[in-house]
């Protein structure tokens, strides 16, 4: 573990925009809200932030995505895209950097998606432990609220200067030529295990029982009322998925220039809970009602996935609770509702 | 062989129409895909002979009515251009009077009985008239949505118009969710594919899109009263664009 | 063809082209005389009255922007300007400056989009831009570069070229960047070479236009400190200064049966309103690239050939085009900030908004009740005002020219019409009517 | 694994086309590699036409035929309408052999009656025509093959000679028979074929492929004639994004059909209730 003043940090921050070839991404404010974003000073940078309005997936799995180019003068000319930016994202919380982990195993399973696994492997994820919990989050209950891996650095607000743990080469790398750091000793490396050790406990919102709990709970559940009643007040407006960092459904579609010359195949994000998203072109819709599709969203977080990859694919962020405007897509009110039965 | 297209307008401000000349540069590309035929707002030029027609603005009167009929009978393709045209649009307001009202308050005692030209009944979308193959929603449309229209159509394709809520690109763009900053907004009803252009500008979306092809508007109204809306007030919102879904 | 005594001549112009909405022209000439020439609107009517009528007055400038497509900001404008003005809202500086920008992108939108698109084919002999992409590919380019500049402009302050969405009442929802805007600066300096190669390519190409000149009175805003766009008081060339409150004495509108549009006159049996009698009122003010462009065509105040209303707007265009420039550094020198949001209060009363749209004078007058909402509304559109005059025109105009094939004649009338840029969706937008 | 992208289909021309239907033609298509496909009957392929999008399509032919491969296509949305306006010599884009297909060495042996409803003949007659060049290998094949009406008849002359053989049964069936059109077989859902058939239980395995609403109906008239559950055999059909288990849009419950499927056992879903 090493140590880094915080004006040190700022210096440190400030050269990896000036000097290094990678663009650095950091946590900046929005209104009342804060966002990922580029950094074009280290001043913007808020550690203190509760939660971004989007996760840091938006990097990997971007909003929208060229997969592939062609032309269509010849008779097939085609080539897939794939734009890696090599990032330095500063200030990802623990739960989206475990959500980042389980998307890693998603897009690795049986096909690689190296549009998706090379924009990750280009870049470097500087990590902050919680400061400001967000009521909506529960990350303290679902095991998400700290973590000893998927970053590269991992930083800890000791006061007037940040700890930092070194979780990969690269990460050490980046430390050693721009940062001017000296090493924790003992004292302080318990101070961090100390401050992340109640980190968790800061979480006023709580699941109330332990999370691997949910696959049976959520199976047994299939057909409780629940759904339906909620359901009702669905928008179906995706908010829900859009916003959560281990949503990660897509559409795919084709875009031709005005000179039906060139044109290219995109993917975008999708969402289960939209209307269409099961829908095949002979009108046949699979997951036609509202509640079978809000159904499936929770089965996904807590069952599904699970059954396939073994996580509970929720970290608790809260970001659905608070992008919900009917407040029915919090999946801790829903869990403790259906165990509470 | 090139599709021949041909623009009209019916009631409206033309800016939809616009919206093709717009297109700048690209309309350079656009007369090389497609044989624009008939376009008054830009051309003396005009033909019978089309296989594709915009059609923009709502029907007013039985004159239009007529005109827009023959325009049907000769087209392959009939495309509804822009909210005036999709669902009647801002046009529609007036429809929550009567027709005597409205023209009693607008001419007074004047005889206009007989004339055709001020001969008006309750303003339609175009498919309450003849049948519409696509639409190309928004005040105005979209220049992107529309190049994708166009495109499609010249590649034989249905244009893939969203049936989601603006909520979805509005996520995607990041905002902050104007109902956070005091506004009320009809985002999760309103069909999207303006990549949410009213909340990105920190403005409530008013609908000019219309609804979603299964909106939840009891919820909506439930959303927006919980933020501080009168269920009246609410109600009136929707009547700027969605006039005619609500008075369904 | 020499003058024919005995001519006998019918035309039924249906649907005028090239031209803002639906108007015919009528003619019938019996025996060498001419019986009746006409401008007819026959746009549907839209009602925006009704529309506006039991709406907020945050909703007003929404839906007056839908008036019309073309000149939307300026609706808009006017629009919220009547509510300010009903409320006592402040607008800061900086506000200021953004809606004076936005003001004249629309300007240059417009002007470019009439003069460039419209009415390039009439002096190139041809039916619509389209041909001249292949024949005159270079001057289309430079046509566009303007268009385009003005719309990204418009995007940028507006949040879409067409419907503005930032502006609201007591300021914006979102403002562009220092960055932004500093790029827009660069983009517009190159923008005063083209205008002038535009001006030029229109005057290689002059004579095309006809030279016919008919006196008349022009109407526009008038301000002591600059060429008046966005604010000033009624000007006229007939009777001088007037106060904003006593434009219904200026615009007197009346219904004529053919037509769904309403038609105006003041001192005289018509007035003419846009770039012309802009020009006309406001030349000393003109920014040097302006009458930079008018010193090319030789066009003094007063002129009073209608068909150089396409002048008087390339010569607004280069005006508005440096007049941007001036606004960006004045922003950038104190640098944009996001402004507290204006505390608007609800409560009864009128309030009376004008600005020059791009065909001239825009009044919006609106009652507000104690909650904000709209009782009554009634609005000025500049084509109204200018009906009377293109029919007065048209009568002067016809005459001159009895000896020409009925192609000719019909592509002259077209052309006079087509000089005033006619908007007529504004005109039928409809809002309250008096007969006289 | 390489580098390259998953996404990226590679070229294969359309070497003949057969008309069917209105609505459904026959393409065959060699990879422009001129690799074989190497797909298990009942896998299915990414058909791609740029500017338009992709499909999921069944490879129609048996692997068996090794220098081309065929797909049965029916004209319902924006890329297979396309399909229909290509010519010979005309390209597409192909990906895959994707999915999960029949398992032709599990079925060694046994009895396999065949019951495909329209378009769900595609997929089948990739196995039946294997079966069919492995004939030794398989006991009894019983296809049971309804459509609407006579003229919707996919296949047809191969159909014919599948009846001509006599190492094989074949039962057709339309919904009905419209006025002017001539048809010589059962009249009825191709449910009513079932109990005109003898079969041993036992030693028949039931593969069935159809439109979403037969495979409730052909399940239990299978069960009622004592086919136990895992004796039957289904192919199912979702929305497909990418086919390679990303996307989301195939997913049945917990399983996702590009990758546990298409084809699956019917005891394996037969407790999902998303599948039927
Ligand atoms: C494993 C598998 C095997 C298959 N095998 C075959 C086969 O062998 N042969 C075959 O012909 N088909 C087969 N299909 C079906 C085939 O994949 C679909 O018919 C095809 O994807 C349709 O694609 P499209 O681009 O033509 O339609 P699209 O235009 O993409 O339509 C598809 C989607 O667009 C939407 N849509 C379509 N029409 C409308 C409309 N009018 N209004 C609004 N939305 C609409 C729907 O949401 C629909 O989901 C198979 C499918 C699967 C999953
Ligand atoms: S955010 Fe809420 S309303 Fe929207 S789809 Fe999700 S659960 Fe439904
Ligand atoms: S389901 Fe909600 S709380 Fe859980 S990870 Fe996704 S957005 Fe966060
Ligand atoms: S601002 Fe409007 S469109 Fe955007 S998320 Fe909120 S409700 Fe939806």
């Amino acid at each position: 573990m090493k140590l880094i003043k915080k004006d040190e940090f700022l210096n440190f921050v400030d050269s990896l925009i000036k000097i290094d070839p990678r663009r650095v991404i950091g946590v900046k404010s929005k209104g009342n809200k804060f966002i990922f974003d580029t950094l074009n000073s280290a001043n913007e940078l808020r550690l203190d932030y509760d939660v971004t309005i989007l996760p840091p997936k938006k990097y990997f799995l971007p909003p929208t995505e060229t997969l592939l180019k062609y032309d269509l003068t010849d008779k097939f000319s085609v080539e897939a895209v794939n734009e890696v930016t090599p990032l330095i994202i500063i200030g990802v919380h623990p739960y989206d950097l475990i959500a980042l982990q389980q998307m890693d195993i998603v897009f690795r399973d049986t096909y690689q998606d190296h549009n998706y696994i090379r924009k990750r492997e280009e870049s470097i994820l500087i990590g902050v432990n919680i400061q400001n919990v967000s009521p909506y989050s529960f990350a303290g209950s679902m095991g998400t609220a700290t973590t000893e891996e998927g970053f590269d650095l991992m930083l800890t607000d000791l006061g007037d200067e940040y700890a930092i743990e070194i979780g990969s080469e690269k990460g050490e790398a980046i430390l050693n030529k721009y940062a001017k750091i000296a090493d924790a000793d003992g004292d302080t490396i318990n101070k961090v295990h100390d401050i992340k050790g109640k980190i968790a406990s800061k979480f006023k919102k709580q699941l109330n029982f332990p999370p691997e709990e949910l696959p049976k709970l959520l199976e047994e559940n299939y057909d409780n009322e629940l759904w339906e009643k909620n359901a009702q007040k669905c928008l179906s407006c995706g908010s829900c998925n859009l916003v959560c960092p281990t949503c990660y459904c897509f559409d795919v579609q084709d875009i031709v220039e005005l000179n039906l010359r060139r044109g290219k195949r995109v993917r975008t994000w999708d969402g289960c809970l939209l209307e269409d998203f099961a829908k095949v072109a002979t009108g046949e819709n699979f997951r036609e009602d509202r509640a079978a599709r809000y159904r499936h969203r929770f089965m996904r977080k807590g069952k599904y996935l699970y059954d396939r990859f073994g996580f509970i694919a929720c970290v608790g962020c809260g970001r659905c609770a608070s992008a919900c405007l009917p407040d029915i897509a919090d999946p801790c009110k829903v869990f403790n509702a259906l165990k509470e039965g | 062989m090139k599709p021949k297209v041909a623009f009209f307008d019916f009631a409206s401000c033309e800016g939809c129409q616009l919206q093709v000349l717009n297109l700048e540069e690209s309309i350079i590309e656009l007369i090389e895909i497609v044989d624009v035929v008939s376009f008054r707002e830009a051309m003396k030029e005009h033909s019978d002979d089309y296989d594709i027609a915009f059609v923009e603005g709502s029907i007013a009167r039985p004159m239009d009515e007529e005109r827009l009929k023959k325009i049907r009978s000769k087209a392959k393709i009939l495309v509804a251009l822009g909210a005036c045209a999709c669902t009647g649009g801002i046009n529609a307001l007036r429809n929550q009077y009567s027709i005597e009202m409205v023209k009693k308050g607008v001419y007074g005692d004047a005889d206009i009985e007989n004339n055709p030209y001020f001969d008006v009944f309750h303003t339609k979308a175009v498919d309450e008239v003849v049948e519409v193959d696509y639409y190309v929603y928004g005040c105005p449309v979209d220049k992107d949505e529309l190049t994708k229209v166009i495109t499609s159509l010249a590649l034989g394709k249905r244009p893939e118009i969203p049936n989601y809520p603006v909520c979805v690109e509005c996520k995607k763009e990041g905002n902050v969710c104007v109902f956070e900053e005091g506004k009320f907004c009809l985002g999760p009803v309103t069909r999207a594919g303006c990549g949410a252009r009213c909340p990105s500008n920190n403005n409530a979306c008013e609908g000019c899109r219309g609804l979603v092809d299964n909106p939840n508007i009891n919820s909506e109204l439930e959303v927006l009263q919980k933020y501080g809306l009168t269920l009246e007030d609410a109600l009136e919102r929707f009547k700027m664009f969605c006039y005619r879904e609500m008075s369904k | 063809m020499s003058q024919d005594k005995k001519r006998n001549l019918k035309i039924r112009l249906e649907h005028v082209t090239r031209v803002e909405g639906h108007g015919n022209i009528v003619m019938d000439v019996k025996n060498g005389k001419i019986l009746s020439v006409q401008w007819q609107v026959s746009e549907a009517p839209r009602f925006f009255e009704m529309m506006m009528v039991g709406r907020y007055y945050h909703e007003l400038s929404h839906i007056a922007s839908r008036i019309c497509g073309i000149c939307s900001i300026a609706h808009a404008l006017a629009s919220l300007k009547a509510v300010e003005n009903a409320l006592n809202v402040e607008i800061s500086n900086q506000t200021m400056l953004l809606r004076k920008l936005a003001k004249n992108a629309e300007n240059i939108q417009s002007h470019i989009l009439h003069v460039g698109y419209l009415v390039a084919p009439d002096l190139f002999g041809v039916g619509s831009i389209f041909p001249l992409i292949k024949t005159h590919k270079d001057a289309v380019l430079q046509i566009i570069e303007i268009h385009r500049l003005s719309n990204e402009l418009s995007d940028l302050i507006c949040g879409r070229t067409t419907h503005p969405i930032t502006m609201v009442v007591g300021g914006f929802t979102k403002i562009p960047t220092e960055k932004e805007l500093a790029k827009f600066k660069s983009r517009l300096y190159r923008a005063k070479d083209t205008i002038r190669n535009i001006a030029d390519i229109v005057l290689s190409n002059i004579d095309k236009l006809p030279n016919f000149s008919r006196e008349t009175e022009y109407i526009g805003l008038i301000s002591k400190d600059e060429y008046a766009l966005y604010d000033g008081v009624i000007g006229s060339t007939d009777t001088g200064e007037h106060k904003i409150e006593d434009y219904a004495s200026i615009t007197q509108e009346f219904v004529v049966p053919h037509s769904t549009a309403k038609h105006a006159r003041h001192n005289r049996s018509s007035y003419m309103v846009g770039a012309l009698a802009r020009f006309n009122l406001n030349s000393s003010k003109l920014l040097p690239l302006g009458q930079e462009i008018a010193d090319k065509f030789d066009l003094k105040a007063p002129c009073f050939n209608p068909f150089m209303n396409n002048v008087a707007q390339l010569v607004e265009i280069a005006h508005c085009i440096e007049d941007s420039i001036h606004i960006i550094d004045k922003l950038l020198d104190t640098g944009l900030k996001e402004e507290e949001k204006v505390e608007v209060e609800a409560k009864a009363g009128r309030g009376i908004g004008v600005v020059e749209a791009p065909r001239g004078l825009l009044i919006h007058d609106y009652t507000l009740d104690n909650n904000g909402k709209c009782v009554k509304a009634n609005c000025v559109v500049p084509t109204n005002q200018n009906h009377e005059n293109i029919q007065k025109d048209l009568e002067a105009f016809a005459p001159t020219l009895l000896d020409k094939s009925k192609e000719e004649i019909e592509h002259n009338l077209e052309m006079l019409v087509r000089a005033y840029d006619p908007c007529i969706s504004c005109s039928t937008h409809y809002l309250k009517v008096r007969f006289v | 694994m390489s580098n390259e992208s998953i996404y990226l289909p590679r070229p294969a021309t359309i070497k003949n086309i057969t008309k069917f239907t209105e609505s459904e033609s026959l393409f065959e298509l060699v990879m422009d590699d001129n690799r074989p496909l190497n797909h298990q009957p009942g896998q299915f392929v990414e058909v791609s036409i740029m500017g338009i999008g992709e499909a999921p399509i069944s490879v129609s032919s048996s692997p068996t035929k090794k220098k081309s491969f065929e797909i049965c296509v029916r004209a319902v949305g924006n890329v297979t309408r396309a399909m229909h306006r290509l010519k010979i010599g005309d390209k597409v884009g192909i990906r895959g052999p994707f999915g999960k297909g029949f398992d032709t060495e599990f079925l060694k042996g046994k009895d396999i009656l065949f019951i495909a409803g329209g378009l769900g003949i595609a997929p089948l007659r990739s196995l039946i025509n294997y079966v069919l060049d492995h004939r030794a290998d398989y006991g009894r094949a019983i296809i049971l093959y309804g459509c609407k009406a006579p003229h919707e008849l996919l296949f047809r002359e191969e159909v014919i000679s599948w009846r001509k053989r006599k190492d094989i049964e074949c039962h057709l069936t339309v919904d009905k028979v419209p006025e002017g059109e001539h048809w010589d077989h059962n009249v009825g859902v191709v449910t009513t074929l079932i109990p005109k058939i003898d079969f041993n239980p036992s030693t028949t395995y039931a593969v069935v492929c159809g439109p979403p609403i037969m495979y409730r109906f052909v399940i239990r008239t299978l069960k009622e004639r004592g086919l136990a559950e895992d004796h039957i055999i289904l192919s199912l059909e979702r929305r497909m994004k990418c086919g390679v288990g990303k996307c989301g849009h195939c997913q049945i419950n917990g399983i996702y059909v590009c990758q546990d499927g298409p084809v699956f056992n019917y005891s394996e879903i037969k407790d999902l209730p998303e599948a039927l």
